[in-house]
């Protein structure tokens, strides 16, 4: 990744590899705005490079071991550390059975050598528009768990993404762990990218819907279309409430392409945005609802 | 992209106009200022940190008096600057107007964010910009208050 | 005639290099003691510089020197003569050089460059060309009759015009005036950048004694020496040039490069070697990348098909300098009639200054842009006229040995087979024949097809040499200068040499390194000209080496030179095959058994030189600018989602008359590859700029370039060889012509299914689909109906 | 001030210093003078600096040499074993499958570690693995057939090294 700064080398740091979550804790409240967290780095040493961030420290977690679990519990659903990278999530059973939304915009991240090094943390961290691993976790309403030496907090990820390249995260916190809930029965879910001819996507989208027939819930996510990923709100709300799924899909999809604030930018503008927010959008509840 | 505003200071017009005119004063009220140097023709350069979220960076800046009118009390400067990889360039126009014991600022900005930057974060720049100058004329009332 | 290397799939002679990470490029080579330079560039478009403050960047410890530009007011070049070494008075686009730091550690560069203050005083800038040809335009060149401009070119003075090029033939008024359908069309492209994996990158060092030694990654020794003994005024053979392996030129590389540039920095820093590498990112916004155009065209045809008038004006965006442009705009205009006799034509090329990045030479060198227009004309012009696109151009096409191009050259008898080119090509991809059903009801199949013809673009003087030596063991090292970068010219030039001395192909080499010192001068290597003129010149070298070889043997065995022959690496007489004496006997004298010695070690040396190019008329563009032409053609069959504006590449053939295949695995290779550049450039790539001129997608994600995973489905490569008689074995150039057609091919492709007309490049999914919705908003909207009620289980569609 | 890292690349065990701020590739290319781990983008864009890092893919311009210390590290040069060249780089020869040559350690490695991993990669697998990398020579059909080429080799189990 990067924007269009001319340098080889990073800004000058000190580099610290604690062992043990405590001692990044330390690390970070002693030092605080002048430090910055690592796990894969990717998004880090990108920043640094394009001198976007200077930090005077920083604080490698790759290695602290209850970082590098992913968990999942019946009920309870999956607890991913922040230091488990795409690569691992890729390989996982549960996440390839249950969560294929997640799974499918894991496979679709990046490309396969860096998903060896990026974390699905990380990728949330960054906070960039149009990244990829948000998008799904807001349709599971996932919750990001963030610490500090004092506190823990959890935040569902659609408010831990303020903006672009702003998080709720204080400069002595560590984002440690992501929860997605347990997808009840009767779930399912899709993740969509649009990327033809460029590395960045030009829209991506998340559908999640508990209940086949009758939708309980209905999560429509979007990334890379505006400044933060968005649901679609009322376009969910025209799943819920209709009586027969197969005429509101297009409808939906109108909606979604209407409601939504999308950006024009040098990877595309908004008319085309919209327009493949409505096809996305289609295809990703005909594919949930199998219309056929 | 162009954007004004204005303060009211509660002191006189002579010294409001004294501070914003004398580079070493005014620069004091520009957020983030890390070095800055004055030259000729109250040209400044200044290393500028910009924190936009999580983002920090420094920009290289330089600011020149295109006119200035002290009876008038009237200013124009222009902007220009750099960092990591991209641009900015704008032009502030100042006027102050002697009101009742105190003294209207009224300034016009037109600032252009130039680049690869510019252009994957063109509303959050902007909302920087927009923000940075909000904050140096407030603090022009602030340290004449 | 059978041959033993000729014609055969040998592997590229430094793939064991290449596998291993063994060979050496110049971004792998240090010098003892060698410094590092970083740019200070422009952050304004067009403006006076007033002063440069270094003071703060010569504080950064490490930090040997920071030069700028009127320390060293050198202006350089090749053709246009425009350059200047770091910006002298004034900066005229974003990313102009104004100061280079140098220090002990790129780190230290670095810090420092960011600590240079310049203060500028902005001028009014223009960015589009057809801006800049108004009369109230800012120049950007003021001084433009002083610098060193090539004869072939014609700049204009006092405007942005860096060169006028007209070609004139017949009478085009009448001609429109006789024809009976007139086409008129506007076409574009954009900037695109080589993004040749290695970027540019020099190590200079000016030694006490005023010898400068450069190291670069570029593509030719001889013209980096020529440019940096003219502009600095140091005598040819103190200046010695060398390429080790080259990540990839592409056109990129050819001309004027930072060579100078780094050599005044070595000077500057007391005779120091310094290595400028330059980030992606300057790659981007500081080198010179393919200029966009605009072109207006106007095409008469008569009822019958028959092409009678073309009037196409080219106005070229060079950007900020010219250099090598103004001769691809030369080229775009005396290759605007393409493959068809056009009775009447007037052509009008201007390479105009813009405020923008400069531009250079790309892979086809005019040809891919002049194409782009003239074949879309032609399918324009086949549906007008109710003629299958493949009808009208065979109508059309010239014929060797009778007809007279644009430039009023007569095609040579053995010039190539077009149209045989064309029928292979319908062949192939089945024209005429209906497309399967589309995998989808909201996508749609179609085919489309452009034919071209290319030779070298180069001034009419453009020699070549070769020099061939013989060791002990008669092993042959073959010193020449022809650039390797990947096109497999050298495996091919080795392959002659083993094949003409019946040698093992073990036996000769070829240095890794080319060196002005060392290699026989070759003018350049670019236009796909390395196989055919070093090949004559190599051939040469060959032939004076036979016969010093034979006058020897002769001596030696008693017999006529002309009865003998040399087969497997053995003087024989011919009939009588036991009566002979091996090479290694001869090449380095014979010795008779009393000691007596005759002949001496042998060495070879032969020559390209054209002698029947020349100018071109500066008014009329009349002339023979080149020394050999390659016909081709390329078809597609694509499928358009009319939904999202993608489009698939399901078959892609081109077929090329290559005169004979000297290595069909490395042909191949070229042509697939040629097509994959060509889809690349076709469907994603373009430079973008903001409204003060800045370049907005410095980088590999927002300039997208083809991977893996994006190349056409399924690639044909056909050859034709109808032999040039003068070329070696009778073999053309290929290297950039398979690129040339894909672009024109896939918008024919539409504009033959549905009409639409794509006169923009790239046609990228946002640029398709705005345009169909355009001109035919019924097709969207019927697509996005049939996607609604598509009652299949919709997987994976986008 | 630098701090001393030991690794083992291509088998043998190396020691350098290094600043915390330095990068992987800048450590291997300038230090240790493994030339043939390349940049094009030096962020992570182009690929043609990856290395294996303990039996993983990675891009060592987005990683800092410090993180690496008593790692292994595979690069192109140690894929030959006793001299002789593994499938995947008899392949590349034999097909022309390489150009300019500047990308091809990269594809060479990506390739023999996929093939590694699944010796019958089908096409649309090995555009999905090795799509994280640049060619712009664009010699990607000739090393697709060097892939399945060389693919009967690791199915015999061609032990890596």
């Amino acid at each position: 990744m990067s924007f269009g700064a001319p340098y080889f080398t990073l800004p000058e740091f000190t580099y610290h590899k604690p062992k043990t979550l405590k001692e990044a804790l330390e690390l970070l409240d002693t030092y605080r705005d002048e430090a910055k967290v690592m796990a894969g780095g990717v998004g880090l040493v990108a920043f640094m490079k394009e001198r976007l961030m200077s930090p005077s420290h920083v604080i490698d977690i790759k290695e602290i071991p209850e970082l590098k679990r992913v968990e999942y519990r019946e009920g309870a659903g999956l607890k991913i550390g922040a230091a488990v990278t795409l690569s691992e999530l890729e390989n996982n059973e549960i996440i390839k059975k249950k969560y294929t939304a997640l799974y499918q915009a894991i496979k679709k991240a990046a490309d396969p050598i860096i998903r060896n090094r990026a974390t699905l943390v990380g990728n949330i961290c960054e906070a960039l528009p149009w990244v990829d691993g948000p998008i799904p976790l807001i349709a599971y309403n996932a919750k990001v768990e963030v610490m500090s030496l004092n506190d823990v907090r959890l935040i569902p990820v659609s408010d831990f993404i303020k903006g672009p390249v702003e998080i709720d995260l204080a400069p002595n916190e560590i984002a440690t762990f992501i929860h997605v809930p347990d997808p009840p029965p009767e779930s399912k879910s899709t993740f969509l990218k649009f990327n033809t001819g460029s590395e960045f996507a030009l829209a991506t989208m998340a559908a999640h819907v508990v209940g086949s027939v009758k939708p309980k819930e209905v999560y429509l996510v979007y990334g890379a279309v505006s400044t933060k990923p968005v649901r679609a709100s009322e376009a969910e709300r025209i799943i819920l409430t209709s009586e027969n799924i197969k005429e509101a899909i297009v409808e939906a999809a109108t909606k979604a392409s209407q409601e939504i604030d999308v950006v024009s930018d040098v990877l595309a503008s908004e008319d085309y945005r919209r327009h493949l927010i409505k096809v996305l959008t289609i295809n990703a509840l005909k594919s949930i609802f199998e219309v056929s | 992209m162009k954007f004004e505003g204005k303060v009211v200071i509660s002191s006189e017009i002579n010294k409001v106009w004294d501070f914003i005119s004398d580079p070493e004063k005014i620069i004091q009220c520009i957020p983030g200022i890390q070095e800055y140097s004055v030259g000729e023709g109250k040209r400044v350069t200044a290393k500028i940190k910009v924190s936009i979220g999580f983002i920090k960076g420094v920009f290289h800046a330089s600011s020149k008096v295109l006119e200035e009118d002290s009876t008038k009390y009237t200013a124009k400067l222009s902007l220009t600057g750099s960092g990591a990889g991209s641009g900015f360039n704008g032009i502030v126009d100042i006027k102050l107007n002697r009101m009742d014991g105190s003294t209207e600022l009224i300034w016009a900005a037109d600032v252009n964010v130039s680049g690869p930057l510019g252009s994957l974060a063109k509303p959050i720049l902007e909302g920087y910009v927009r923000k940075l100058v909000e904050q140096l004329f407030d603090c022009v009332r602030q340290k004449l208050a | 005639m059978s041959f033993k290397y000729i014609g055969k799939p040998i592997p590229p002679h430094d793939a064991f290099q290449k596998v291993t990470g063994t060979a050496t490029y110049t971004i792998d080579l240090e010098l003892p003691g060698m410094l590092y330079a970083k740019l200070v560039t422009s952050t304004v478009p067009h403006a006076r510089i007033k002063k440069i403050d270094v003071s703060r960047a010569l504080e950064v410890p490490g930090v040997v020197k920071v030069v700028t530009g009127r320390d060293y007011p050198y202006r350089v070049g090749m053709y246009a003569g425009d350059r200047d070494l770091l910006a002298v008075d004034k900066v005229t686009w974003v990313g102009h050089p104004v100061a280079a730091v140098i220090a002990e550690t790129l780190e230290a560069a670095e810090k420092a460059m960011d600590l240079v203050d310049v203060e500028y005083e902005e001028l009014p800038a223009v960015f589009d060309p057809l801006e800049a040809l108004k009369p109230d335009a800012p120049l950007i060149h003021e001084k433009m009759e002083e610098y060193r401009h090539s004869p072939a070119f014609k700049p204009v003075p006092g405007t942005n015009i860096a060169n006028k090029f007209t070609l004139i033939k017949g009478d085009i008024k009448k001609g429109f005036e006789e024809s009976d359908e007139i086409i008129e069309e506007e076409f574009h492209i954009s900037h695109v950048s080589h993004c040749y994996m290695e970027v540019q990158n020099v190590i200079a060092h000016y030694h006490l004694d005023g010898t400068v030694e450069i190291w670069t990654s570029w593509q030719n020794v001889a013209p980096v020496r020529q440019i940096m003994a003219l502009s600095l005024g140091i005598t040819h053979n103190k200046i010695i040039v060398r390429i080790p392996f080259v990540g990839g030129g592409f056109g990129g590389k050819a001309g004027l490069g930072w060579e100078a540039l780094v050599a005044i920095l070595s000077k500057a820093a007391g005779h120091r070697p310094v290595k400028l590498v330059l980030s992606r990112k300057e790659q981007f916004s500081s080198a010179a990348v393919r200029e966009g155009f605009h072109a207006f065209a106007k095409a008469g045809f008569k009822k019958d098909g028959r092409f009678n008038a073309y009037n196409v004006k080219f106005i070229l965006d060079a950007g900020a300098y010219a250099d090598y442009t103004v001769n691809v705009g030369r080229a775009v205009g005396y290759s605007a009639d393409g493959c068809y006799e056009i009775p009447n034509i007037y052509v009008e090329s201007l390479t105009v200054y813009t405020n923008k990045i400069p531009t250079t030479a790309l892979r086809g060198f005019g040809y891919p842009e002049s194409h782009w227009v003239l074949e879309q004309i032609m399918d324009r012009a086949a549906k007008k006229l109710g003629i299958d696109p493949a009808e009208i151009r065979l109508m059309n096409l010239l014929k060797p040995g009778h007809s007279y191009m644009g430039t009023g050259e007569r095609l040579r008898e053995d010039a190539g087979d077009p149209k045989k080119v064309l029928t292979t090509l319908v062949d192939e991809i089945g024209w005429g024949k209906p497309s399967e059903k589309p995998s989808h009801p909201w996508k749609i199949r179609a085919k489309g097809l452009a034919l071209f013809v290319k030779g070298p673009a180069q001034p009419p003087n453009a020699a070549s040499s070769a020099i061939l030596k013989f060791n002990e063991d008669a092993s042959i090292d073959l010193l020449i200068a022809t650039g390797n970068f990947g096109q497999g010219t050298i495996t091919a030039l080795m392959q002659i040499v083993a094949e003409e001395f019946g040698l093992p192909l073990e036996k000769i080499r070829v240095d890794y390194v080319r060196d002005t010192h060392k290699s026989a001068y070759t003018w350049q290597t670019v236009g796909s000209r390395g196989l055919f003129t070093d090949g004559i010149a190599v051939l040469g070298a060959i032939r004076d080496a036979k016969k010093q070889i034979f006058r020897v043997a002769s001596e030696v065995l008693r017999c006529p030179e002309d009865q003998l022959e040399l087969v497997d690496g053995e003087v024989r007489v011919k009939g009588k095959p036991w009566e002979k004496i091996p090479l290694q006997d001869i090449v380095m004298g014979y010795t008779y058994p009393n000691g007596n010695s005759v002949g001496g070690p042998i060495i070879g040396r032969g020559v390209f030189m054209s002698t029947h190019t020349t100018y071109l008329d500066p008014d009329t563009g009349q002339g023979n600018p080149t020394i050999f032409h390659t016909f081709g053609g390329t078809a597609v069959e694509i499928e358009v989602n009319l939904l999202t504006g993608e489009i698939n590449i399901l078959k892609a053939v081109e077929v090329l008359d290559l005169g004979k295949v000297i290595n069909p695995l490395l042909v191949k290779q070229q042509i697939h590859s040629g097509l994959i550049m060509g889809t690349s450039i076709s469907l994603y790539e373009q430079i973008k700029f903001d409204e003060r001129g800045w370049v907005i997608n410095p980088n590999f994600t927002s300039y997208y370039l083809a991977r893996i995973k994006d190349i056409p489905r399924e690639v044909v490569g056909r050859f034709i060889e109808t032999p040039q008689l003068d070329g070696p074995y009778g073999a053309r150039g290929i290297g950039e012509h398979t690129m040339i057609g894909v672009a024109p091919a896939i918008a024919n492709a539409i504009f033959n299914s549905i009409g639409v007309k794509m006169n923009k490049l790239p046609m990228n999914p946002e640029n398709v689909w705005r345009t169909i919705k355009e001109q035919r908003p019924d097709l969207v909207e019927e697509a996005m109906k049939k996607f609604s009620e598509h009652r299949e289980t919709v997987e994976m569609i986008i | 001030m630098g701090r001393l890292i030991t690794l083992t690349v291509n088998g043998i065990r190396r020691s350098v210093e290094v600043k915390d701020n330095e990068l992987l590739l800048d450590v291997l290319r300038d230090k240790l003078k493994v030339k043939s781990v390349k940049a094009a983008c030096w962020r992570g864009e182009c690929g043609l600096c990856t290395v294996i890092l303990n039996g993983k893919l990675v891009k060592s311009c987005l990683v800092l040499a410090v993180e690496v210390d008593g790692s292994e590290i595979l690069t192109v040069e140690g894929l030959a074993k006793d001299g002789e060249l593994a499938p995947i780089q008899k392949a590349f020869i034999q097909h022309g499958a390489l150009q300019c040559g500047f990308c091809t350690p990269a594809f060479v490695l990506a390739s023999h570690k996929l093939l590694e991993e699944n010796p019958t990669p089908s096409e649309d697998e090995i555009k999905e693995r090795l799509s994280g990398l640049i060619c712009r020579c664009g010699t990607y059909y000739e090393i697709i057939e060097a892939i399945k080429d060389a693919s009967k080799y690791y199915q015999l189990g061609r032990k890596p090294r």
